[in-house]
């Protein structure tokens, strides 16, 4: 059953790297990094998984499952969130001077 | 860092060569250098030279022998500069090259023997000495640097480049393989051919003075090759003397007419003869002729590869001696005896070049003094090998008779050979333009400024690192 | 307990400077200096305390085993020396720059010599994730800072790049803690030895390329020259100067600790990524004709330098690459405030319109011919010695390839800061007397700027000579001994 | 027919899935699991004794591994600080007048509420799910259905940026001072109940030393930085229409 979580995260993470290539407009770029992220943050999520597991709130009711990696998602949330905000700021900056989001239009800097 | 190398056998010669080298380019540049700017420049660049100089030839260790090589190398870049940024930068690019892989055999040799001492190289590191080694002692096809920088650089500068600088790769050579070793004599004679081959054509004084270099520059390795040192080093030291000699020569003939041309300067000496009294006498001792210095190290040289070498080797040994005698007839009878009454009176300063030239022709004196007449005075820097020359065998003869066939085939062609001579190594020096170009268009798309491809990139790189790891 | 006062009080700085903020507009730059002395003091402490006895500091009191812990040994105090050192040089260029008018570039920098602080002492890899958030952010927020387009464009091309950086290094960790439920680097070291090999080679691959990509070697550099070439002249001197370093410190240390006994192989890819990265930057910098860009993909040939040293996997190597470290920060932040002040003034930073400086400021340009010499690898200057040691690492390790990569890079890198001094040194258009041409802008001098430069050129002259003695050299290959030495840190952070 | 961009899809798509596959080895190649190891069972064993807080994650968070919260709330920081640096040269010209009668009425009613719902999350985060981050984000979200049914001057007037930004340093001067109480007692950087905080009744409010307090500081600083993000960008948005590239056009 929790295979089944890996394998739609692992899935969710590839289509979020795709995105990322395959798509030209800037919004979808950003999209794809949450969708990253979200994969991943579904992977470490998964790992804390026990068969038969309860929340980690005392007083328990049966084995609990394993409580640092919903710690560390909570962390990873706010910092993936973050992250998002000041990429889509950046976005809205950049489209002032180059009247669009297309990534083929936003490349003054090459070469 | 050890003193004890400045004053053993075969480092001598080279102290001895540079300290009469130095000396002599600095009085020569205080006439060469007209600017006072210019002037000082030359004598701080002489002095770093010259410190540099005196650390490679008294360092025991590789590092430090490097470490030198580098600081002689950019106070010569730096006076080549003055005249010749561009041929600078070539000389400057090679140099470090040659540095920097002798650096990497170094390090390699310390991996290997756990000793930076400077001696014999162990055997997967040679390549890497031979390779640095040969770009600095212009090894044939790793030379591309000498003609231009020889042949642009201000004549004192070029005095100490083909006295001094090239040597300590003769001088590296010696050191890294003193036993006999075959590739070395194999080079060294083709490179003595064509160097000799190449100073016959071009009409730049001071360019047919570099292939000279060049040649010269073969016999040594061929004698490096053949694990006599000794012989290398006494012949570094003639023609360091000899070369010195001829450039600032050449310096002061051109400062005196304003060219460099030998067809421009045809019927010069008759009508100045104290400005090229100097070359012809240089020319004369380069030549090789019997009962100069050069005479016997050549022959010293050649009997020296050992009656196990093919019979080529001392065949095209013997033909590059010949054909100096030629080539430095190239450059030198038509100072004489051409007419120039179509070209009219080439112009020329008054004052000062005399007290050059006499310089010049005192250094000469010392080559003789040193080499040939006086055993016993400077018997350090003779090396009594016997007088076996190999002119017995009927190929020397043949070699001559062949040499003198090239002279004067190319004697007849020199009218029509284009100001810089035959399309030698500048050609490809320009070429590099092609390929630069070529390059600057792929590099051009490395960062096309596309964040998607960036992004693909990465990605092709981490599935290559998941493969791998 | 001087370990966590530097991280905490650069953060405290920065969250204070708000406070001051609302009191005042503008803040004085008094106030600053003396927030940026504490901090620092506050890091050399640290390094201080870690170098002279490797020190661990438990934070809440909590066992290694389940709290987070602080760890300082030499190789955390060499690169806090050096992050100190440059970001004090840059804070210095920021103040006399812009004084105290944006209060908000300031408390970014604070926040990043914070998180600096926290990568460098940090012993737990979650840990290390947030703090190179903290980073990263700050980083992209620094580069944007100057807001215009090409800054905002590096900033968002940086941001996208980095950010897919960090979520493989978050892949990793994931995966470390998933294969074996801990997240202390030293006991991760012990555990990583049963793992699977699958799981293994996606772990090391995650973690690699993450760290490569917030490294900035070649085959994903392609922020670098963009971040690099478009900030601010003083955060084009800290990104180039310490912010890679301390990239490379955390290469260094997980690859190390992770790596040296489980997977061997990520040696060798770090040697290749290196070569790549010193052989590309130096033929990319050759084409650029604008200074900054030339200086930037410069610093991506000089990563590659200091990879080639981490992947021989040896002490010698270890230290060479921090060795190579010190030295380009020392020579890439003294080139770039140089070259950008010089073409501050100019207005322009193409490399042919930078001519007649040696008439106008002979000092910059002096400054930069010694630190430029430096970085080609001329002898009697550091970059030389740093150079050969790498080459002797590598040697050592019985690669040469990339040895031969260095001595090419030599002469391709003489080529174009020959190229840049040559155009410095070629008389000016101001001889020529335009009347159309208008008067250069008038720019107040900058003393602070050019003592820095000076002194950092020579600073590269001393250690260049320094670098002779047996006693220094000691003092540096201590440095690689405890980079490698993973039983020590376990050790010491352990109690074992 | 332009076939790169197509080409170039194509080669993505494969090494993606290539990327996936060998991540899924990765994962499948771990032994499952069957019960909790390593610190985590001696978290689930011991937090309540040791902290003194019935919420294991929340114990985590601020208390065993406080420093990486401390870092993550920083990261909040520098986007803030970052963001409205980015945005800080546009004035604020005029809002959008919000949404109809019926909107703003229904959203007044409720707000209230709404943040006594936070403030509950926030407090109880040691006893209950909850904590700093959930309810600041509420309380974020209180501001921006604000912002959104009433337009942004109205929730400016309300929530000035110049409060927010004091509330979201003050919560990290709170935590950093929290922090260093425990560095001054001597017992390490954010100890908490062996730095001499009160353990209290195990399950009552007042109760797990540090760990309301550090939860109302992270919620501070969550809540008033996530506000002044969405402020900063819907000021920008709200701006739009009437700037160009150099300056307004009218």
């Amino acid at each position: 059953m929790i295979t089944l979580s890996y394998v739609t995260s692992v899935i969710i993470f590839c289509i979020g790297l795709y995105t990322i290539m395959a798509r030209r407009n800037l919004f979808k770029t950003v999209l794809g990094l949450a969708l990253m992220e979200s994969a991943i943050l579904l992977i470490i999520v998964s790992s804390g998984y026990i068969p038969g597991g309860v929340p980690p709130i005392e007083p328990f009711m049966g084995p609990a499952v394993n409580p640092l990696p919903h710690a560390f998602t909570l962390t990873a949330i706010v910092i993936g969130a973050s992250d998002i905000a000041l990429a889509l700021a950046f976005i809205i900056k950049l489209q002032r001077h180059y009247r669009s989001v297309d990534l083929d239009r936003i490349r003054g800097l090459r070469g | 860092m050890s003193l004890s190398n400045l004053f053993d056998g075969i480092n001598a010669p080279f102290l001895a060569a540079g300290l009469v080298l130095y000396i002599s380019a600095v009085i020569s540049g205080e006439w060469y250098f007209k600017a006072p700017g210019e002037r000082v420049r030359f004598r701080v660049l002489v002095a770093a030279a010259s410190a540099g100089s005196i650390g490679i030839l008294s360092s025991g260790n590789w590092l430090l022998f490097v470490f030198f090589l580098e600081i002689l190398t950019l106070s010569l870049w730096s006076m080549i500069s003055m005249k010749e940024p561009r041929a600078a930068l070539v000389y400057l690019l090679s140099q470090l090259a040659a540095a920097g892989l002798i650096l990497v055999g170094t390090a390699g040799v310390y991996a290997h023997t756990g000793s930076l001492a400077i001696g014999p190289v162990p055997e997967p590191w040679r390549v890497f000495f031979m390779a640095g080694f040969g770009i600095k002692a212009a090894f044939p096809l790793l030379h591309f640097w000498l003609p231009e920088a020889h042949g642009k650089a201000p004549s004192p500068a070029s005095a100490l480049l083909s006295g001094f600088a090239v040597k300590t790769g003769i001088l590296g050579l010696i050191r890294a393989f003193p036993e006999p070793f075959a590739p070395l004599v194999l080079i060294g004679t083709v490179m003595a051919f064509f160097g000799a081959f190449m100073a016959v054509f071009p009409r730049d004084i001071k360019r047919v003075l570099a292939y000279s270099t060049m040649s010269h520059l073969g016999f040594m390795t061929a004698a490096v090759g053949a694990g006599s040192g000794e012989i290398a080093a006494a012949y570094a030291f003639s023609h360091a003397m000899i070369k010195g000699n001829l450039f600032i020569s050449a310096g002061i003939v051109e400062k005196t007419f304003g060219t460099r041309d030998i067809f421009a300067l045809r019927g010069s000496g008759r009508l100045h003869f104290a400005a090229v009294a100097a070359l012809t006498a240089g020319a004369f001792f380069a030549a090789g002729l019997p009962g100069t210095a050069s005479y016997l190290l050549k022959n010293s040289v050649i009997s020296s590869l050992g009656h196990t070498a093919p019979w080529w080797q001392p065949f095209m040994l013997t033909a590059a001696g010949m054909m100096a005698a030629g080539y430095l007839l190239n450059i030198t009878a038509p100072l004489f005896f051409r007419d120039n009454s179509k070209n009219g009176t080439p112009k020329h300063e008054e004052g000062g070049n005399i007290i050059f030239a006499v310089l010049s022709v005192t250094i000469l004196l010392l080559v003789i003094a040193a080499d040939s007449f006086f055993p016993s005075i400077l018997h350090a820097f003779r090396v009594d090998t016997g007088f076996t020359p190999a002119s017995d065998k009927l190929e020397a003869f043949i070699a001559s008779a062949a040499a003198g066939l090239i002279i004067l085939l190319a004697r007849l062609r020199l009218k029509g050979i284009p100001e810089q001579g035959l399309p030698d190594i500048k050609i490809c020096l320009s070429m590099d333009e092609g390929p630069l170009y070529a390059f600057n268009r792929v590099s051009g798309c490395c960062h096309p400024g596309r964040l998607n491809t960036f992004v693909f990139v990465a990605l092709v790189f981490l599935v290559l690192l998941m493969l791998t790891l | 307990m001087t370990l966590v006062l530097a991280i905490v009080v650069p953060l405290v700085a920065a969250f204070l400077i708000p406070v001051f903020h609302l009191a005042r507009k503008t803040l004085p730059v008094s106030l600053i200096g003396i927030m940026g002395l504490i901090s620092l003091s506050a890091s050399m402490a640290a390094a201080y305390a870690g170098w002279f006895s490797p020190e661990v500091s438990l934070l809440g009191g909590w066992a290694p085993e389940i709290g987070i812990v602080l760890v300082a040994d030499r190789l955390s105090s060499a690169f806090l020396l050096i992050t100190g050192i440059g970001s004090g040089a840059a804070l210095a260029c920021a103040l006399e720059k812009f004084g105290g008018g944006p209060w908000r570039f300031y408390a970014i920098f604070f926040l990043l010599l914070g998180s600096m602080n926290g990568i460098l002492l940090t012993g737990d890899l979650f840990n290390l994730f947030v703090f190179y958030e903290i980073f990263s952010v700050a980083a992209y927020l620094l580069v944007a800072f100057s807001m215009s387009w090409q800054a905002l464009e590096a900033g968002l091309k940086y941001l996208v790049l980095g950010t897919i950086g960090a979520l493989f290094i978050l892949l990793g960790t994931a995966f470390t803690f998933m294969a074996t439920g801990i997240l202390n680097m030293a006991l991760l070291s012990e555990a990583l030895v049963s793992v699977p090999r699958e799981t293994l080679t996606a772990i090391s691959a995650c973690l690699v390329l993450g760290l490569t990509i917030k490294t900035g070697a070649f085959p994903v550099h392609f922020w670098l020259p963009d971040a690099h070439s478009s900030a601010q002249t003083a955060v084009s001197a800290l990104l180039s100067g310490v912010l890679v370093k301390v990239s490379i410190y955390a290469l260094m240390r997980v690859c190390f600790l992770f790596f040296l006994e489980t997977n061997g192989t990520v040696f060798l890819a770090i040697t290749v990524i290196g070569s790549l990265s010193a052989l590309g930057g130096h033929l990319m910098a050759l084409r650029q004709d604008d200074i900054k860009r030339l200086l930037a993909y410069s610093t991506v040939a000089q990563i590659g330098y200091i990879l080639i040293g981490v992947g021989c996997a040896s002490a010698a190597g270890a230290a060479a690459a921090v060795f190579h470290s010190f030295n380009h920060m020392l020579m890439k932040m003294g080139l770039f405030i140089a070259a950008g002040n010089v073409s501050d003034e100019k207005g322009t930073r193409e490399i042919c319109k930078l001519t007649g400086l040696w008439k106008e400021k002979p000092f910059w340009v002096l400054g930069f011919t010694v630190l430029s010499a430096a970085i080609v690898g001329i002898p009697p200057l550091n970059g030389f010695m740093s150079k050969w040691f790498i080459i002797l690492s590598s040697a050592g390790a019985g690669t040469v390839i990339p040895a031969l990569v260095i001595a090419a890079g030599t002469v391709i890198s003489a080529a174009y800061y020959l190229r840049v001094l040559s155009a410095f040194v070629s008389p000016g258009e101001s001889d020529q007397e335009d009347p159309f041409k208008s008067s250069p802008r008038k720019v107040r001098s900058k003393i602070v700027s050019l003592t820095i430069v000076g002194s950092f050129a020579m600073f590269c002259l001393a250690l260049g000579i320094m670098a002779f003695s047996p006693f220094s050299r000691e003092y540096f290959s201590s440095i690689g001994r405890t980079a490698v030495d993973v039983g020590a840190y376990v050790g010491l952070v352990t109690g074992r | 027919m332009n076939i790169r961009p197509f080409l170039f899809r194509i080669t993505a798509l494969f090494l993606c899935a290539f990327l996936g596959v060998m991540l899924f080895r990765g994962i499948a190649a771990m032994p499952p699991k069957e019960s909790v190891t390593g610190p985590a069972a001696h978290y689930l064993e011991r937090a309540s004794r040791e902290t003194g807080a019935r919420n294991v994650v929340g114990a985590i968070l601020f208390d065993y591994r406080a420093f990486d919260t401390l870092g993550e709330s920083t990261v909040i920081f520098t986007a803030v600080c970052g963001i409205s640096m980015l945005f800080s040269r546009r004035k604020f010209h005029r809002s959008s007048s919000g949404l109809s009668f019926i909107a703003k009425r229904g959203i007044g009613i409720m707000a209230p509420f709404l943040i006594m719902y936070a403030t509950v999350i926030i407090l109880f985060g040691h006893i209950s799910p909850g904590g700093g981050f959930q309810g600041g984000t509420i309380f974020a979200t209180v501001t921006v259905l604000l912002c959104v049914v009433f337009g942004s001057s109205f929730e400016s007037s309300y929530f000035p940026p110049k409060t927010k930004e004091s509330l979201e340093s003050g919560g990290a001067l709170l935590f950093c001072g929290i922090g260093l109480v425990g560095l001054a007692a001597g017992t390490g950087f954010l100890s908490n109940l062996s730095a001499g905080f009160p353990a209290g009744r195990e399950g009552s409010l007042l109760s797990a030393g540090t760990i309301p307090l550090l939860n109302i500081a992270v919620g501070m600083k969550v809540g008033a930085g996530l506000s002044a993000i969405f402020y900063s960008m819907i000021k920008m948005l709200d701006t739009t229409n009437d700037y160009r590239e150099g300056g307004p056009i009218r």
